[in-house]
């Protein structure tokens, strides 16, 4: 079902965690897909500097949170806004048609943190 | 890598015994059972034994076995089969919500078609409620359908109980037998059914075949029209390999359902006692003592279902999710839910389902190998705070669906 | 005892290739497709396999292929599964006097629910007329049912105008290419064809599984509701073996439908040429071109065909009768019967359809042993005046009935 | 489909033909059903001293008309025309239920032979 590099990240997941001294929160989800994604960011100087994830949710949820970590870290924030679901899924070699909608929402998490960490920063 | 299967009620593995018998009618002995010449003659036989197989394990004769392409066939059959028929009579059929989709889906197309359907509640545990069943019956009922055991949790349902209420209100009353045949004693006669539905291919036998029960005297119409065959309750060539693995297949379940099971029990009880000892936050889904010997449905909190499983996978441990994730849909279990259970514990509901060739070994090897998965696992979900061992206060915006 | 078998329409043999392939699906590879772990990955990719097979046979995408329990079922879903749903277009549907009971039987029903079927004729060889196809077609006409080949004559009916006719009139167009796959090119393209259905039992594959071709964007609604499964079109748990062998079949039949067809036509043109010459008053049913390669339909005067057939049996030779006598019904064959050949005539038609394994010594044998078997049945018959080598006058009372 | 004995009458028939000097003559059966049966006997004293039978039929009316004339050769009249079909059928350890109904005319073709008998006798 799932493309190779769905399941390496999937059982070999990056940054798991939530980040020390993180500066940006991102959480989204929905208990009725079954998936929920934290994402904690730390920038510095608009970069994003450390960047981790926890998951509850099926494979691909697993697989699209740990690339998405994989793709913005050291990214500057205006190029990580750019990242969409599709880049993710697309970097994943794409995911089942099914898992496209309720299972790849890691760039919506990654928004969310960086639109906490600018209204933290506004403050 | 270690091969480990606890997904029985999905589909089981072909004995042995069964291949056998089947082969003969897949090379050699491949007539059509309707030829007047030799070709014939010895498939017509073969499906005349299966159907005297079958009628043993269901105790019913052999007159009243119609064979169909699958248990979902089966239970279109007895559900459009029947109340279309009886239009004149009334348009209400009472079953339960937590259904296998073969009767489920029939059931809201026949809603659409302008048929009222009455889904009875089902309590924590999974059990209906008899009295709320017979209080549903009105004039207008002109069938009950209700499974005999859930796929999922394995709970049986009071099958004899509703039979007998249909009995008196002369409703007719099916049972989808599918989970429960081979598994615990199956009689018509004490169920008091009018129609029972089976399938081949989980009781060691192939999938693509399964039998109706069809009480004497109660007319169904054809789901599929053609020619003579089944006395013209179902048209088609005889799959007659088929026909004699699923025959077979009674055959062995009547002979050591009573030896398999009480093994598999055992089996069952030592991996659900271990788990939910091995690893907190685990809850048992449906009732402790009605439901199959070989099923135990299990919760485990702040993980998800289909990544647990997966990562059994990676170890060589067959089981499946309550949650039909990977069918297409996301909705979580339709069983679960309608039992109560939170939609993010019934993703993270596993369904183990053993058969005869498990082993005391395969049991231990899933204690040792599952708790830590779901540590890690745990340990990488936003729903638990591994600091302080408990659920974590978390709140999030809704995305997706 | 000598078994040559002449009853290719009836079913074929089981290849030895497509039984190979068929076996690990029985044993190891026993998984449910749908299993997220490794037992459900080999059937999986089997599935997809198969599928791609069949549509190459049928020139269409695999997400065109709806795989089946039967031809009969096939036949059922693309006729109940469009007319049902376009009932708010019109209620008429047209078909021929010949199909097979399958088709048939489920357009009679249809017309018990409010169907209103036109029933075309054939002429004499077996044919019908075009003109009166579309002299038929009315703005309530939602369906064209019409078979590719007939199971009896062997004669092929013209569906790429009926195709041409159809989509001119944006009416539906199914076409059971039962017979006709294997035998002769079949390509969806060139039908115009919105549904077909082919059957692996016609095509050395096994019994009990079959396919239905659904063009893009042409909804059905199931007769077999259920999961996921065939796009929601069809529930039940893939019957993985015999698509397997399905798959295999439709390979085959691509890879050597040239060479065996171009031999068996000789064949069965030596075997129809020879009976015509050695026995008397033998004549030829169905159109003389517009056929398939392997079959011959030949009436014997003054003789019945069942009797004729069990001699033959009794040497070994299977065939089969234009009658359903052994099937249950007495009536005598609707296809020959619409070709308005006589009730006694139909009768003693017999049907010889060849296949891949048959030899030029197959037909000799039958040469030589059928013409002493009709002269010995003809001096028994009161229809027969053996003196004079006739039609004997003969009066009866009529009984039976 | 068919017991041994039908088999049997069927493969190897008994009475075949027409009776020379016949004096009763009986021919029943239904086209639409394909079975045909002619039998014809030769009366002396009251006995049916010889029967014969030509049948256009399947094997259960050929099976059928080959038994009658085993039952009634040398029977009396009286004792013939207590032969039914089901007689028949019985003699033959049974018939398909199919076959019943149709194919199972040999006992209504010796009647129809009887009663031809009686009126030639009678003129
Ligand atoms: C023309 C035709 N259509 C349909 C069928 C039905 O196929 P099946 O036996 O697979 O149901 C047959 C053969 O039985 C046939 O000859
Ligand atoms: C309870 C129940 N009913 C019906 C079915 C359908 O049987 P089949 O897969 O043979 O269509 C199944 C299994 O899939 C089942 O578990």
């Amino acid at each position: 079902m799932y493309s190779e590099k769905v399941m390496n990240h999937f059982s070999n997941p990056r940054n798991v965690g939530e980040v020390e001294n993180a500066n940006g929160v991102g959480t989204v989800g929905n208990p009725q897909c079954g998936d929920i994604m934290k994402l904690t960011i730390r920038v510095e100087d608009d970069i994003i500097k450390d960047v981790k994830f926890k998951t509850f949710g099926c494979g691909a949820a697993i697989a699209t949170s740990s690339m998405v970590t994989e793709l913005v870290k050291g990214k500057s924030l205006d190029e990580a806004e750019k990242i969409s679901n599709a880049t993710v899924a697309e970097a994943l070699d794409g995911l089942p048609p099914v898992k496209m909608h309720c299972s790849n929402l890691a760039a919506d998490a990654l928004h969310s943190a960086i639109e906490d960490y600018k209204k933290n920063e506004s403050k | 890598m270690k091969k480990i299967y606890f997904d029985h009620n999905a589909t089981t593995p072909v004995a042995e015994e069964i291949f056998e018998a089947m082969v003969s009618y897949l090379s050699d002995e491949w007539g059509n059972p309707s030829s007047i010449h030799w070709a014939g003659r010895a498939p017509k036989k073969a499906i005349d034994e299966a159907r005297e197989n079958v009628s043993a394990l269901l105790n019913c004769t052999p007159q009243e076995v119609i064979f169909t392409g699958s248990g979902s066939e089966g239970n279109n059959l007895a559900i459009k089969g029947t109340v279309f028929s009886r239009k004149a009579k009334g348009n209400h059929i009472i079953t339960t919500r937590v259904e296998h989709p073969s009767v489920m889906s029939t059931l809201k197309y026949l809603e659409r078609e302008g048929f009222e359907v009455t889904w009875l509640d089902v309590d924590t545990e999974g059990m209906i409620d008899l009295a709320q069943l017979e209080k549903s019956i009105t004039p207008k009922t002109v069938l009950i359908t209700i499974m005999s055991a859930n796929n999922e949790t394995g709970v049986i349902l009071p099958v004899g109980e509703i039979g007998r209420i249909a009995r008196a209100h002369k409703v007719l009353f099916h049972t989808d037998a599918v989970q429960a045949a081979g598994k615990v004693p199956l009689n018509v006669k004490d169920i008091n059914c009018d129609l029972l539905t089976i399938s081949a291919h989980k009781l060691y036998g192939p999938k693509g075949v399964g039998a109706l029960f069809v009480k004497r005297g109660v007319r169904v119409v054809p789901i599929i029209h053609g020619g003579h065959h089944e006395r013209r309750r179902r048209g088609g060539t005889e799959n007659v390999a088929s026909i004699v693995g699923l025959g077979k297949a009674c055959e062995m379940a009547l002979r050591d359902m009573d030896e398999v099971s009480s093994r598999v029990r055992a089996l069952r009880d030592r991996l659900e006692k271990g788990l939910m000892e091995k690893i907190p936050y685990t809850t048992r889904n449906g009732h402790p003592e009605n439901r199959l010997p070989n099923t135990a449905n299990l919760g485990f909190e702040f993980v998800e279902g289909e990544s647990l499983l997966l990562n059994l996978d990676m170890l060589g441990i067959a089981a499946s999710s309550g949650s039909a994730c990977t069918s297409g849909s996301l909705e979580p279990s339709h069983v679960l839910i309608a039992m109560g259970i939170r939609p993010e514990l019934s993703h993270g509901s596993v369904r183990f389902s053993l058969g005869r060739v498990n082993t005391a070994e395969d049991v231990d090897y899933l204690l040792n190998k599952m708790p830590p998965i779901v540590e890690r696992m745990r340990s990488m979900s936003p729903l638990w705070s591994a600091e302080e061992g408990k659920r974590a206060e978390i709140s999030f915006e809704e995305k997706g669906h």
